[in-house]
């Protein structure tokens, strides 16, 4: 028996030690390997290494995996891996009716149950059987005997639970287990005992399925037609480091990466810390402060200075940033958004900084503010930030979110000598320099590197005098440096793609308006309501300050305008505020993504 | 560092256009004076030298060099100075900051730069109060001060500047005075010949809101009773008539007379600027000048690698483990496939 | 001669050492005191003590009264003291046709002339004769002939030089002298030599004016009809000191006043130290992180948590507000806005800082923000924050400005025992106590004082579950604090005066809309065209967060809405976000007040 | 401070009924178990103590004790403890802290609590790691340490906290580590008997990110060889044969056998808590532990006036100056006048 299905979704539920993660990136690699577009959510707990059984340390990881276009993780799962009680507690309510469920039923044990909150085990409940296609196995016991000629502890023994469920998930999607095979091998290379030993339990899950006594339905999807090129999956921080190096080399500036660490920012800092060998200077600083000053400084020496946090680094930098907009210097900030306010649920996804990128400093400060869509749109829009500040001179802030940042996607890799290169607005004249003296299209002054002959000058955060930069409290000059401050950031509309309309019709009823990584689900359900005949568009914006110059007339053609965001209501106030436009908002703030049928259900309400 | 492209210039020729805007009178004409004079007899270029400031009357330095610089922000000048010299190591950088930019709102990046030891060379101008915010305390104003913001005087204890500096992991550590042109002159050029972080504590008058701060070691009269000029492996000797001297005793410094003339008692503390154990030892005199008298000079000088250093080594292990990469390579990373 | 005005401004010039300030103080207070209203403009440069002669160390104090209400210091002058040619440089155009200049002609040597890019001598200029009436006075040496008997120094005795002017214009004014000699006693009480040469010299000034030879005018202003009270002049800076002050008692709470030194918020701090005897605790902190920091540790042990600064200090501090926001305790940030960004020009007014208040924190931060119209505002606004504050418990941003906080006004003493005092919204019960139990009205969770037995408790950043405080990764518990927190703020609403007309008529053609320290030029120019007979109305919002209820009603009620601000339009762009409504924007970012004319101007255009 | 209201309560009544969420086997369990029981002996009352921490796996702490607490943002508890001990110096306040809270982002409170001297108890928990963000390197790491920020090795030298905290003016400064418990409670007790700021050191094993990383120490065998236990009087004698002590040398430490056994050298180490200098010198001893002993136990400690008793008087000198003055008189102010 076996089920043609468009896409499928999978979630692997267990402890944080069960090894969840590995089992989901390695079914998720392979999925894309056998030519399936994915989206993944990994779904861990906040603490290190919970207690095992508990329901706060249950880690998850959810990936789909379909013929079309995957564009988010999905709303509810096809198969459901619960390693526990306490997983099973925490994710059934995903697991679509007729599903497939696989229980460690060795682990359903007193204790266990307790922890969980269980007062029967769910597992022996006729309901859930009915609802649900249960293959409840005792897996601790079939991996203890499967393995009962290894050397290793019963407790290394039970770490390779992850590949016996994954040999079964193989076996349900019939899966090439020799991909996971080498996948495997390069991970243990080092620990033969290990590596043995995980290869075997992934082959007894797998020949499990075949002997299987109950119905389990075999799932089969077809391949997805992505267009041609040499693939590779990747998340959001991933693309993020990549981008940044790769920005260096068509920028031919010296990349300083510096960084405190904070979730979900922190594997950028140790991507590009693993980088030294790309002549990237990576380094942690004492503190956000710390590190965005030293980002200063290195802009000033002459290099691309960047940094990458979170909200409350973010806040930290706030003013820092007045200096670097004050002095006119191309830094980055890289904000990787989380749940706040304050330290909030640092393990969650939320867009809750737009306003604190826009409006976040004393005094008017405007700088550039970019978001990227998706996880590999980390990486082109990591290079548009560079090549924004280098050459328009000026602090740039790039929103990324924990759900990019941790989602990862098959990315198609780009030909690097096909990446546009571009030139610094560098001075590198013999003339008299002047810090302030601009260029007259994009108003973006010089930036003379310390070293060049002759270019000596002093910047700072006081005001200054147009063109020579002495310290000016003259009135009628500072109101005049405080309109080209902001009017150098409104001319880099000029240097900007236009808006499109990201997905469905480019006029009409709705247009679903969104930022950064709610784009896979909005697109979705506008292509699900194009399908069904509504006249609805998308626009998915990652010019935010300034918008595209064509925005206003973009979001004009449409009736009603719909702002989809995981926040308040932020960029809808922004639209507000600059277009004096009145939009319709849905609004999600739970520390976790907008479903589709959530998002389907409010735009079919403004579209009756 | 030394300057490498080519004519020695005059103390004049590291001058800005811009006139100093500090109070006539205010010891701060005086460090520029000695810091252009020394940039002068290094042979340096204008144009190789960066300096970085914080907020305050002494931050406002940059702007009368007629070098690079920057006038950042209150208390961030280490961590701006950090950045810049890691990515560019060819130049020399100087960070000038005052005792409420270093060590109220700016002691950690202070610390941290002492602690990786990152070459630049960050002079102090200690004047024990905020001048530009006029006249409030500040951590080093001595306990009991009545300033604008302690009316019934201050609550709070100083900090030993010195002290902080050694125990944070500094390379360099000096103290000099503003009045001293000489001794602050020779202070500055090892300072900048020091590979390493130096870190130099300069007393600096304000005379407008803290006027004789230091005059018990600037009165020439009471000079000799008050100050110790510490010279490497030499015993540690003062007095109008070089009669007292330092000695240690049971672990602590004691001031004892020279007697008879001429004959140093044998536990006569002499000065080892490569001990940190004694540089603490020393620098812990810090009590009221009636009492002990004050160590002025290098206090601790060793060489160890810098942070730029430590940064290329790390470079360099990273390539040799990993070979040449090409960013071609690196985006493909560890798996891809191939759709056709 | 004399001449019979509804109003006088009299500015006085010199350099910073010249005593100009301690001129225009003692003159606004005997003006004052002879029962005028007055306004002050004190305008000291950046420099502590800059070079005699510069044009950049020029130190003014202006100061205007009036028999009616005094609203702004005045565009022009009709008196100028120039102490020097530098002075009289920057001041000139300032004086109106036909008014009264006072210059000290042996300051115009050519030393000074040079200084201030002179080629000429001035005063020797005949076009300035004929435009003023210019009273060149040796001054330097009458003041020493004056002094010839007395045993101080040269250069003591030319520090009387202000003394002298003063005596003179008190004689143009018909001045009591003995009110500015009582004053002159108080300050000098101590040094009786100084005392005695400042009382000659000002005698010599006063009766020089009888034997002038050149004819000018006594100028005549009469009594302003000022409600009955003892009065005192006031600052912004004091009345926000005594404000909190006064708080503390009417709450019945301790305060904790903390700061970090910042121009223009330091005099705050110099005070609540001074009145370390009034049972303040006024500490120095060692950053503004720490400021806050602290101010929420006194906080959460029971007292009013209190901080002053000015932009650079309340961009660092967001980090720290949003913990404030989190934990939902009673502290209280004052930001004196001056000229930003970053540095910006640190003695020089603006108002930009709104944006900052309202948005600058990541995540869904809300908190009230205020602002104070008038130095002796802060008074009454400062009290409102701790009221609010401590009875909704969530902190507070208190908006004033340098305007505010250096200008002086008559102030009627309130009778303590006549301000209403209130109850902190304090947790006293004996029952089972949790952290975000709330009131039902306001939402104001109880506050818990450590010491009070069997309410142990503990707050911090993470999100929490509501009603016990236990750390929380709940979806649905999260978006509910979330709302919960914004609705609370949103409540404040209801505990606060509606919005009212301020000045002018309550519907009409236009309204003005202000807020901050344009309240004085606003009323002025609405007075005046009401006066003309145009149908304009002036509103003033000191409650920016949340906005009075009836605030959109207010303003409808007006054909045309003109948003006045010291900024690039952050109360403008307020107001369309917030209520998708039209404004014209009148926008001046010159670090130094809008005057009458410009206003005036702008709401021509609007009325035509 | 002692408690004052009551009963005895056993360690158990200061435990919270949160469950506590570190890794099985984490140093910090010890180190709660001990805080419970210090504060059961010492008789407090649970409404009487308040526990304030930043952010890291450490700072959990205050969620797990049945008393007041705050878990603020990251570093700033220094702050925030010295704000609320400032108003409340009836309550007794603690601060709990790791070495990246302490010592990264939270040093400049650090130091400025410590000059200070809030009569607050700091409780560093140094694991040499970032804990809760799982695993980079923090201010104590060891030069060339491969963690996750730092492939390659780490490029900076580490702070000594000890000889930090001394040079800030820290007036107790104790070492301790998790797995002597009883070494640990006796700090915890004199660190809580102190009058002023108590700074603790605790070396804590971070099992999951840093497993280890004080092995030398708390290992059976190899302690006797690799830790000296200070004791106030006494010389510094150590190994496993007690056969070892350390020796002043021309200023520093140095290790020497005893011999002939039990007579000890003239110039053995005899530590003295009093002394500031003696402190700084022992705590210096921070190399590898194959060469050098690492000293545990009170380094220093002295009694000065606390900030909040400097606060008091500070109030009762303007009392004493202004006399008895009314909100109304306040209002007032100098110069008023009458409109009628
Ligand atoms: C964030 C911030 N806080 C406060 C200030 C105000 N401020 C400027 S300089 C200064 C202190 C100056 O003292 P110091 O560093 O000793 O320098 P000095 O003026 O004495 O040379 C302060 C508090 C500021 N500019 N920025
Ligand atoms: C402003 C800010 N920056 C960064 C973080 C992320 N962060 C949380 S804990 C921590 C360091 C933890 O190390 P440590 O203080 O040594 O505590 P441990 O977890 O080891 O006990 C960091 C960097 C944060 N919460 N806030
Ligand atoms: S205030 Fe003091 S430190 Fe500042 S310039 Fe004047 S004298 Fe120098
Ligand atoms: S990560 Fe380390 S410090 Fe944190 S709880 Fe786990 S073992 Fe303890
Ligand atoms: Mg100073
Ligand atoms: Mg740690």
């Amino acid at each position: 028996m076996s089920q043609e299905k468009p896409s499928v979704t999978v979630r692997f539920a267990g402890d944080s030690g069960d090894g969840m993660q590995l089992a989901g990136i390695n079914f998720s690699f392979e999925s894309a390997l056998e030519g399936h577009d994915i989206a993944t959510f990994p779904d861990y707990p906040a603490e290190i290494r919970a207690p095992r059984g508990t329901l706060y340390g249950v880690s998850g990881f959810q990936v789909r995996f379909g013929r079309e276009e995957v564009l988010t993780a999905g709303d509810e799962v096809d198969v459901l891996v619960a390693m526990n009680p306490a997983a099973l507690k925490r994710t059934l309510h995903l697991l679509k009716e007729g599903g497939i469920l696989i229980a460690d039923s060795d682990a359903f044990d007193a204790k266990n149950l307790r922890l969980a909150g269980y007062d029967t085990n769910p597992l022996e409940n006729d309901d859930l059987k009915k609802k649900y296609k249960v293959l409840s196995l005792p897996i601790t016991s079939l991996v203890r005997e499967a393995l009962k000629d290894s050397p290793l502890s019963v407790k290394l023994k039970d770490r390779t639970r992850n590949m016996f469920v994954l040999g079964l998930v193989f076996w349900i999607f019939s899966r090439d287990l020799d991909i996971a095979k080498d996948l495997i091998r390069r991970k243990f290379a080092n620990k033969p005992e290990i590596l043995s030993a995980n290869l075997k339990v992934l082959e007894a899950g797998y020949y499990l399925g075949e002997t299987l006594e109950i119905e389990i339905p075999k799932i089969k999807v077809s391949k997805a037609s992505l267009p041609e090129g040499r693939y590779r999956t990747i998340t959001g921080n991933q693309a993020t480091a990549l981008g940044l190096i790769t920005a260096s080399k068509l920028s031919g500036l010296p990349l300083y990466f510096v960084s405190y660490p904070i979730t979900p920012a922190s594997d950028i800092l140790h991507d590009m810390a693993r980088y030294r060998y790309m002549d990237v200077v990576a380094i942690q600083a004492e503190d956000e402060i710390a590190a965005i000053s030293s980002a200063i400084g290195a802009a000033y020496g002459g290099a691309i200075g960047v940094t990458a946090t979170s909200g409350p680094g973010l806040s930290l930098m706030s003013e820092a940033l007045g200096l670097a907009v004050m002095t006119e210097l191309p830094v980055i900030v890289i904000d990787v958004q989380r749940a706040g306010p304050s330290t909030g649920m640092p393990t969650k996804p939320e867009q809750a900084d737009l306003l604190q990128a826009m409006f976040g400093r004393h005094g008017e400060a405007p700088l550039i503010v970019l978001a990227s869509a998706t996880p590999s749109d980390n990486f082109y829009m990591a290079i548009e930030a560079v090549r924004l500040a280098t050459t328009h001179i000026t602090p740039v802030i790039l929103l990324s979110d924990l759900y990019l940042a941790n989602g990862a996607e098959p990315w198609i890799i780009p030909d690097v000598n096909n990446l546009p290169k571009w030139k610094p607005h560098i001075w590198r004249g013999n003339g008299d320099y002047k810090p302030y003296m601009r260029d007259e299209e994009t108003l973006a002054r010089w930036w003379a590197i310390p070293g060049t002959e002759g270019a000596q000058h002093v910047v700072g955060g006081l005001e200054k005098e147009d063109v020579t930069g002495n310290v000016s409290y003259d009135p009628v000059n500072h109101e005049k440096m405080v309109r080209l401050r902001l009017e150098k950031v409104k001319r880099v509309a000029d240097d900007i793609p236009e808006q499109e309309v990201t997905t469905g019709v480019p006029e009409g009823d709705l247009v679903i308006v969104g930022w950064g990584s709610t784009y896979g689900v909005i697109r979705s359900v506008v292509k699900q309501l194009v399908e069904q005949g509504y006249s609805v568009g998308h626009v998915h914006i990652r010019y935010l300050n300034p918008f595209p110059s064509n925005l206003q007339e973009v979001l004009g053609r449409f009736k009603k305008i719909l702002v989809v965001e995981m926040n308040m209501g932020q960029l809808a106030f922004l639209l507000r505020g600059t277009f004096l436009m009145n939009v319709y908002q849905f609004n999600k703030v739970q520390g976790v993504p907008i479903t589709e049928r959530e998002l389907m259900s409010e735009a079919l309400k403004l579209l009756k | 560092m030394t300057g490498t492209t080519g004519t020695i210039l005059k103390p004049s020729d590291f001058q800005s256009s811009q006139e100093p805007r500090w109070c006539p009178g205010c010891g701060d004409y005086a460090i520029l004076k000695q810091v252009q004079t020394v940039l002068a007899e290094k042979g340096y270029q204008p144009h190789e030298v960066v300096f970085i400031s914080g907020i305050g009357c002494s931050s406002r330095f940059p702007y009368y060099m007629n070098t690079y610089g920057m006038h950042t922000i209150h208390g961030r000048a280490p961590a701006i100075a950090t950045g810049l010299k890691v990515m560019r190591p060819d130049l020399s950088v100087w960070v000038i900051t005052g005792d409420g930019d270093a060590l109220a709102i700016g002691g950690n990046h202070l610390i941290h730069a002492l602690r990786r030891n990152v070459d630049i060379n960050i002079l102090l101008f200690n004047n024990e109060i905020y001048g530009l915010t006029k006249g409030q305390y500040s951590p080093t104003s001595e306990l009991y001060k009545v300033t604008k913001s302690s009316p019934w005087g201050t609550a709070e204890n100083p900090f030993n500047p010195v002290l902080l500096a050694l125990s944070a992991g500094a390379t360099f550590v000096a103290r000099t005075i503003d009045r001293e042109v000489k001794h602050q002159r020779e202070i500055l050029k090892q300072a900048d010949d020091h590979k390493g972080v130096s870190f130099v504590e300069i007393y600096q008058n304000c005379n407008v809101f803290n006027d004789g701060a230091f005059a018990d070691f600037t009165d020439k009269k009471k000079q000799p009773e008050t100050t110790i000029f510490l010279k490497h492996g030499e015993p540690a000797i003062f007095g109008v008539n070089r009669d007292k001297c330092l000695v240690v005793e049971n672990g602590r410094l004691k001031v004892v007379k020279i007697e008879p003339e001429g004959s140093l008692p044998g536990n006569v503390y002499v000065h080892d600027e490569t001990s940190l154990e004694k540089a603490m030892l020393v620098a812990s005199l810090f009590g009221p000048a009636e009492h002990v008298p004050r160590p002025f000079g290098v206090f601790y000088r060793v060489r160890k690698p810098t942070y730029e250093e430590q940064l290329r080594q790390q470079r360099d292990r990273a390539k040799e483990k990993m070979g040449e990469v090409s960013l071609q390579d690196l985006l493909y990373g560890d798996e891809t496939w191939q759709v056709k």
